[in-house]
């Protein structure tokens, strides 16, 4: 923008006389008058940070169509103008050297060949050959022969269309997002114990609790921000108290009062000592559990998610069964009398005085205490277990739902909850809690999207480790991956995901903004445009929705995931994937594609787009998908999807999001928000205006769990029982695999910043020091790390900030020159079907 | 032993061999003052420019190093160089590794110094964090972005003796009110200045750079000790301990020399500083000791 | 190029009339202090009329109660102003 | 005076381009072989000896250090390691033995310089030479071994030319090249041989190595010597000829015994007579006279 002689003269006159009379003068004169030449040019407009669960608002400055510079958001609660040194970084992630910028397919000789070589192709033809490989794979074996594999990292509208494309259009339910990897563990727990998805605290337990309690969850590396008000209560706080238990010392241990160090899978048993601890000394909130808990019993012995061939899996006696029995307290207090302070410090390897530490701050009425769990619990072959134990040990303190005491499920990934869980992406659900088995539930998708009664396929799709074996085993052949590097992500890579790839019937598509291994082992490869180069809305831990505009273009034929959904959805005609006798019940649709169906059904399309979005400070913004279908896209979706969650008509209540115009004001807004209020604790009267609505004689300020019927929450028993694979004398050391504070997953994004791949390159083994000297091994030599399912080769690092105790390595999967996920087990937990990343048997010798 | 010239006639011939070696002489001296005086100016280490562990303090260096470069072909990551005759501010042919671009990994087994045929490198180092090549100095807190409340930690996590060179202080951040400071403070007793933190650091110019001791380190004038250093050291006071005081007190007033100064309980009988629900101690000794009915 | 900054005090219950009045002038504009009632404003010389002249005019709109002249920039005849090199790089 | 420009032309034309240089080409190929020796580890990672001529590290056993630079360190107030002391010992021992001047020729870098320029000299008729005596290299010698104490650092490694081209060409030349150039022209404009010959202390300290070392050249048959002048005008150290060339009739025995002298071979190479050898002290009898020359004999030099 060009400032010319003569207005730089006026501005000066203006800001001399504004002096003299003592009158100050709206700010854009006064900046003008500074001078600064380098930021008048700026376009500042607010995003939410592309990385963790935390949901840090940024703000981004643009500048001529590109990203210049970014800084935290003052005004945003959560990080008050804070980052952490992966959103210092953001600019720098859009402008990799390496970004894509064109469709490439495998070609030999001018025609898709599975063994050829990646050649630029045009959208269409791309599009085209895409759909002429899924056309036959449907004609052959039917919608189960297709799936996607959808992303956490997804915006709102991008997993609600994906959803709709998948479930109502191909009528297949394959969609699975990488946050079965993450949160179904977590979600499992919920929807059992409290009928409905989602933490019923908020961050503000952060600053009212006076006792942290951390289980399996490196917040100091992987939740920064959260770490640091933690910290901040710790600090201010007197009487405050910090538990920490993680199968190896980490970060989180410097500031920890009560740091545990246990045994892999003890974690069941120690929360049972917990519960048992509590009923001991009569600690429980007596009047709380006769009035809104109900104990029950879950079936024991459920298998390990493993192949059905395998012999743990034959062994199992209730092989992935999860259904609740209805017991008393006695039986209960029965269940866990076994763990026994002596038994479960023998069991865990903790001391019988930090157990028992621990188990006071629980069981104190009068303390104040908020526990936090990512990926130690939900990556678990017991996950859904160990997430309930935790709830139980709340509920029976009656510590839930109130400012300060909060059982709080951390979430991984920006929008695991606002994409994956709310708008349900996963193989078994539908938006807002609902699920594919019940015919309810699909009456009422099939009547909002309005499909022909019986489109959507009652059986829930493949999850994630399924989708992978399936594709080894070749019934599902065509599998499209966006949005999340699952080859790298996934376990047991050497026989499960790399074979599936690669096997010469299967056609696999991966869109992403780089060449990341998953595409370098694909076939079709559609480049993304990322993050704030598509208007976007993530969902974070606390249940805060919040939303960005496109800040600028994506390069080359970029395109974003939603506008590559909508785009490939214009292939289909509805003849070739309905049969006929489904759509006889709609005629009108004859001739149509599934993206008229789908789309163009008069609610997507309802919002005119008149070429630019326009902001409260006049500033302009492009939003190429509207651009390019001609309608508001986004809004039409989002408004759509809230007939799921805040109409009065909907199966599920309590999830209600406000209007879509509101987000792009509001520093994100926590649902459900009633009447523009947003609710901080839920089933708490006063806090969640459904309290009432659902029981309407609810004292003032109890507890209503209104995601169950009678409006109890379930305490479920579950027994300690041992890992699918433990360390013996062939493969010696325990395996966990994680994440450090520099890199995101799988570093397709971080490792392309030069500052953050100089901090930490590579991807080290860190091994105690004993270990590492009985192996001949000292800091920094070469090692070779082998499991019963591959061998990757690491730097030795015994002196690094990650300190695992003897018999425990750790690897962390940031690394595409190591992919740890070669040494993993894909077992899963039977009932989340979320893989446990944390525990297998490896040996490590000199390289 | 000399050598063997023909000679002129005797007194000619040493008038001339006179001058010879007066000119010689003092052409070689001319010649030695003007290596003195370059050679000063090699001594002071310019700051960017750090010795391989174990190395001699910088005066002494440059007198025991041979500059044959053993050393430099020992070091498993090739960080060291020989200096160039034009670094004027290093001596030729010494050995220097630059913190930024290549710190020193501190290998345990310190390859670099064994093959050193002089004590410029002293072999007799055998635990790499006794090293001393240089000080960490966090110079910059003004670009830092931990001073700035960014959780960062880069160099805290790169460190390898985290926790003793290197620590994390935690400090309330009063602008955002309810996030805290993690900021990185170096501690002379323990950081190597191998420089692995400086060339972590994520800032387009490093905040912590490693300078050589002499430029990075005040000193404690010998006369003055910190008294509560030795008071610990000694494990109790070094003098007579202070005596029990008697104070002319209100009702209701406690005064707590050593601690919390002067308590005035308010009138609801709560103390302003702790929140007994009683007004008794819970050590029944205090109550008799204290009481002020048991003095003789 | 002539460019002059005056501080206009206006009658409070008037300041709405005095701007429009202001900036019905050639040349002038309203920078703020609407809320304080003293108007600052800028003028410049606009074609074939001296920005003298116009701030002369600016005494006699309704509701004026004085006007101060604080800033006077003049400069060399206006046509090379074009030509001058703007300031930002 | 054709003759004083090409040295060695009468041999070569009469026995061959070969015989007219054997020694010469012995000499580079030693000279280039040890250089080569050093650059195989950094160029082809064959690592069978490590580090400079200062210090060397041969197959991680055998060191070896430069006695001279040794002595400058122990000068400066520092005490060597074991390892130090026992590479000096080697090389001491050696050149004692074998050839005191022998690093001149034979080994050292620099020399492979002041040859070339002595040949150019030679070739544009560069007559005119700084008159500077051969003995400012012991006053040399003696302040490379007075600047330590007083400095408190080895200076003459600051900038000699020895040290510094080597370790160049191992680890990178950086600016060195110009203090080499400096020798070069300093030898071909300034004063014939003028480096080697006159200045350099490290040649200085190794001639005094040569004190009793075995292996000498011999002008056995310095009787066929037809005054060609060849070998005088081809010797870096002209003065060391004449006593054994020309002193039967004072006493001297054939064998050139001066300290000076570098082994070259070069007066061998050009000789049109054969009238040198390589042989040993110890072959120093007068023919004419048949009694042989003890060591104290007046024959020998001092």
């Amino acid at each position: 923008m060009k400032v010319t002689r003569r207005e730089f003269v006026k501005t000066q006159a203006a800001v001399a006389a504004a002096t003299v009379a003592g009158v100050t003068l709206p700010a854009s004169k006064t900046a003008l008058a500074a001078d600064d030449e380098w930021e008048k040019g700026i376009r500042w407009d607010k995003a939410a940070c592309r990385y963790c669960g935390t949901g840090c608002s940024v703000l981004v400055g643009v500048r001529d169509g590109r990203v210049v510079a970014s800084q935290g958001d003052p005004d945003a609660p959560v990080n008050k103008g804070l980052n952490c040194i992966k959103g210092y970084f953001l600019p720098k992630i859009l402008y990799g050297k390496d970004r894509l910028t064109q469709p490439l397919l495998r070609k030999k000789d001018g025609k898709y060949a599975k063994d050829g070589k990646f050649e630029p192709v045009s959208w269409d033809e791309a599009f085209d050959v895409m759909a002429d490989q899924w056309k036959q794979a449907l004609k052959k074996k039917g919608p189960t022969a297709v799936g996607m594999f959808g992303s956490g990292q997804w915006t709102l509208w991008e997993g609600y269309a994906a959803s709709k494309f998948i479930k109502g259009g191909l009528r297949s339910n394959n969609l699975d997002p990488n946050a079965r990897h993450c949160m179904a563990s977590a979600v499992g727990a919920f929807m059992r114990g409290f009928g409905a998805d989602e933490p019923m605290g908020c961050y503000d337990d952060l600053e009212m609790a006076d006792t942290f309690v951390l289980w399996g969850s490196n917040m100091a590396e992987m939740h920064p921000i959260l770490w640091s008000r933690l910290t901040d209560t710790r600090l201010t706080k007197p009487g405050c108290e910090v538990h920490v238990l993680s199968t190896y010392k980490h970060r989180c241990f410097e500031l920890a009062d009560n740091g545990m160090v246990f045994v892999p899978q003890t974690d069941l048993a120690i929360l049972n000592y917990i519960a048992n601890y509590i009923i001991q000394h009569k600690a429980y909130n007596k009047e709380f559990i006769e009035k809104h808990v109900n104990f029950t019993k879950t079936p024991t012995d459920i298998g390990y998610g493993l192949r059905p061939e395998d012999p743990r899996e034959k062994k199992a006696k209730n092989r992935a069964k999860g259904k609740l029995t209805k017991i008393s307290f006695e039986e209960y207090a029965k269940s866990v009398e076994p763990y026994t302070l002596d038994y479960v410090a023998k069991l865990s390897g903790v001391s019988k005085h930090k157990l028992e530490r621990l188990a006071k701050a629980y069981a104190d009425p009068k303390r104040k205490v908020s526990s936090y769990w990512t990926m130690g619990f939900n990556q678990h072959t017991r996950g859904v277990w160990v997430n309930g134990l935790l709830y139980n040990v709340h509920l029976l303190m009656g510590k839930i739902s109130e400012p300060g005491n909060s059982p709080f499920s951390l979430t991984g990934q920006p929008s695991a909850c606002g994409t994956a869980r709310e708008v349900g992406t996963f193989a078994h659900r539908l938006p807002s809690d609902l699920v594919v088995k019940k015919k309810a539930h699909r009456d009422y998708a099939e009547k909002v999207w309005k499909l022909p009664e019986g489109t959507i396929n009652p059986k829930p799709g493949f999850h994630a480790v399924l989708m992978m074996r399936k594709l080894h085993d070749g019934v599902m052949n065509c599998y499209w991956q966006m949005c999340n590097n699952n080859l790298q992500a996934a376990a047991n890579l050497n026989n499960e995901s790399y074979p599936g790839f690669r096997r010469p019937e299967n056609f696999i598509t991966v869109s992403d903004p780089y060449p990341t291994v998953s595409a370098q082992a694909a076939d079709l490869i559609l480049p993304t445009a990322m993050w704030i180069e598509k208007e976007g809305a993530y969902g974070n831990a606390e249940r805060r929705t919040q939303f960005w505009r496109e800040q600028v273009k994506g390069p080359g034929e970029s395109r974003s995931d939603l506008w590559q959904i909508l785009e490939f959805a214009k292939r289909f005609k509805v003849e070739e994937v309905w049969p006929a006798d489904l759509l006889a019940k709609k005629p009108e649709y004859q001739g149509k594609t599934l993206y008229d169906i789908l789309f163009e059904n008069g609610q997507v399309n309802r919002f005119p787009f008149e070429g630019k979005i326009m902001d409260e400070r006049g500033n302009a913004y492009d939003n190429h998908e509207s651009a390019h279908f001609g309608y508001y896209v986004q809004k039409g979706l989002f408004e759509e999807y809230r007939l799921f969650n805040a109409a009065p008509e909907a199966p599920k209540k309590g999830h209600d999001l406000a209007p879509f115009d509101m987000y792009h004001k509001a520093r994100g807004l926590r649902w459900p928000v009633v009447d523009g209020k947003e609710t901080l604790w839920r089933y708490r009267e006063g806090y969640d205006p459904y309290v009432k609505v659902k029981n309407p004689q609810v004292a003032a300020g109890d507890v209503y769990f209104y995601g169950k019927k009678d409006g109890r929450a379930n305490i479920i028993t579950a027994p300690y029982e041992p890992p699918a694979e433990s360390p013996d004398h062939e493969f010696d050391l325990w395996l966990c695999t994680g994440r450090v504070l520099e890199h995101w997953h799988s570093g397709s994004m971080t490792r392309r910043v030069p500052e953050l791949f100089r901090a930490v390159p590579y991807a080290p083994v860190f091994m105690n020091r004993k270990d590492a000297r009985k192996r001949r091994l000292r800091n920094g030599s070469l090692a070779k790390i082998q499991s019963r399912r591959g061998e990757i080769i690491c730097r030795v690092e015994t002196r690094g900030r990650n300190r695992p105790p003897e018999g425990l390595v750790f690897i962390p999967w940031f690394d595409a020159g190591r992919l740890v996920n070669k040494l993993t087990l894909d077992a899963t937990d039977p009932l989340s079907k979320e893989t446990d990343y944390k525990k297998c048997a490896v040996r490590i010798t000199k390289a | 032993m000399t050598t063997q010239t023909d000679r002129p006639p005797r007194d000619a011939g040493r008038r001339q061999f006179l001058v010879d070696t007066l000119r010689s002489a003092c052409g070689v001296g001319l010649f030695g003052l003007g290596l003195g005086l370059f050679s000063g100016r090699a001594s002071s280490l310019p700051a960017m420019r750090l010795r391989p562990p174990g190395a001699l303090p910088e005066g002494e260096f440059e007198a025991a190093c041979i500059r044959c470069g053993l050393c430099v072909r020992d070091c498993p990551y090739d960080i060291l160089h020989l200096a160039d005759v034009a670094d004027q501010d290093l001596a030729t042919g010494t050995p220097y590794f630059i913190a930024r671009t290549d710190p020193c990994q501190m290998c345990e087994d310190i390859p670099c110094i064994q093959h050193c045929p002089t004590p410029a490198l002293d072999r007799g180092l055998d635990d790499i964090n006794e090293s001393r090549m240089g000080l960490a100095v966090l110079v910059d807190q003004e670009t830092c972005i931990a001073y700035l409340g960014l959780r960062c930690e880069v160099c805290f996590n790169i460190c390898p003796i985290r926790g003793e060179a290197i620590t994390l202080e935690y400090r309330h951040n009063p602008r955002s009110g309810k996030h805290a400071l993690f900021l990185p403070i170096v501690h002379s007793d323990a950081c190597t200045g191998c420089g692995l933190c400086e060339h972590a650091c994520i800032l387009d110019e490093a905040a912590i750079k490693v300078f050589p001791l002499k430029l990075a380190k005040g000193e404690l004038g010998k006369h003055y000790r910190l008294g509560w250093k030795e008071k610990a050291k000694h494990g109790g006071a070094l003098v007579t301990p202070d005596v029990e005081h008697h104070y002319n007190l209100p009702k209701g007033v406690e005064y707590d020399l050593q601690g919390k100064g002067l308590i005035i309980e308010d009138q609801a009988g709560k103390a302003k500083g702790g929140v007994p629900e009683t007004p008794f101690s819970s050590n029944p000794l205090d109550t008799l000791n204290n009481s002020s009915l048991g003095r003789p | 190029m002539e460019i002059c900054s005056l501080v206009v005090n206006a009658r409070p219950e008037r300041v709405a009339e005095v701007v429009s009045g202001l900036e019905a002038l050639p040349g002038v504009e309203v920078h703020g202090g609407q809320a304080e009632g003293k108007l600052i404003v800028t003028v410049e010389d606009a074609p074939e009329v001296a920005a003298a002249d116009t701030v002369h005019k600016v005494q006699d709109i309704e509701g004026v109660i004085n006007a101060v002249l604080i800033y006077h920039y003049g400069e060399g005849d206006s046509e090379e102003e074009g030509n001058r090199e703007s300031y930002s790089t | 005076m054709a003759a004083n420009t090409q040295p060695g032309r009468k041999k070569r034309e009469s026995r061959g381009w070969l015989a007219a240089n054997r020694w010469l080409l012995l000499r580079r190929l030693s000279q280039v072989g040890i250089l080569g020796l050093f650059l195989l580890g950094p160029l082809a990672g064959i690592w069978i000896v490590k580090g400079n001529l200062s210090s060397s590290l041969t197959l991680d056993t055998l060191p070896l250090t430069d006695p001279h630079l040794l002595l400058q360190v122990l000068a400066s107030g520092q005490i060597p390691e074991w390892s130090g002391w026992i590479g000096a010992g080697i090389v001491l021992l050696f050149y004692l033995l074998v050839g005191g001047r022998l690093f001149c020729s034979w080994v050292c870098p620099v020399n492979l310089v002041t040859d070339l320029a002595a040949w150019l000299r030679r070739r544009l008729g560069i007559r005119q030479s700084a008159n500077l005596s051969r003995n400012t290299r012991y006053w040399m010698l003696g302040l490379t071994l007075v600047l330590p104490p007083v400095t408190g650092t080895i200076a003459w490694e600051l900038i000699n030319p020895v040290s510094l081209f080597h370790r160049g060409i191992i680890f990178g030349m950086g600016l060195a090249w110009t203090v080499i150039l400096a020798v070069f022209l300093f030898d071909l404009l300034v004063s014939k041989r003028g480096w080697c010959g006159r200045l350099c202390p490290v040649g200085a300290f190794y001639s005094l190595l040569a004190w009793k070392s075995v292996w000498r050249v011999s002008a056995r048959r310095r009787q066929q010597c037809d005054d060609c002048m060849d070998c005088f005008n081809v010797c870096p150290e002209p003065h060391v000829i004449r006593p054994a060339l020309k002193g039967e009739g004072k006493g001297f025995g054939p064998v050139i015994l001066d300290i000076n002298c570098t082994n070259c071979g070069r007066c061998i190479d050009v000789c049109d007579q054969d009238v040198f050898e390589f042989s040993t002290r110890f072959k120093n009898r007068i023919e004419s006279a048949g009694d042989p020359v003890t060591e104290g004999g007046k024959a020998s030099s001092s």
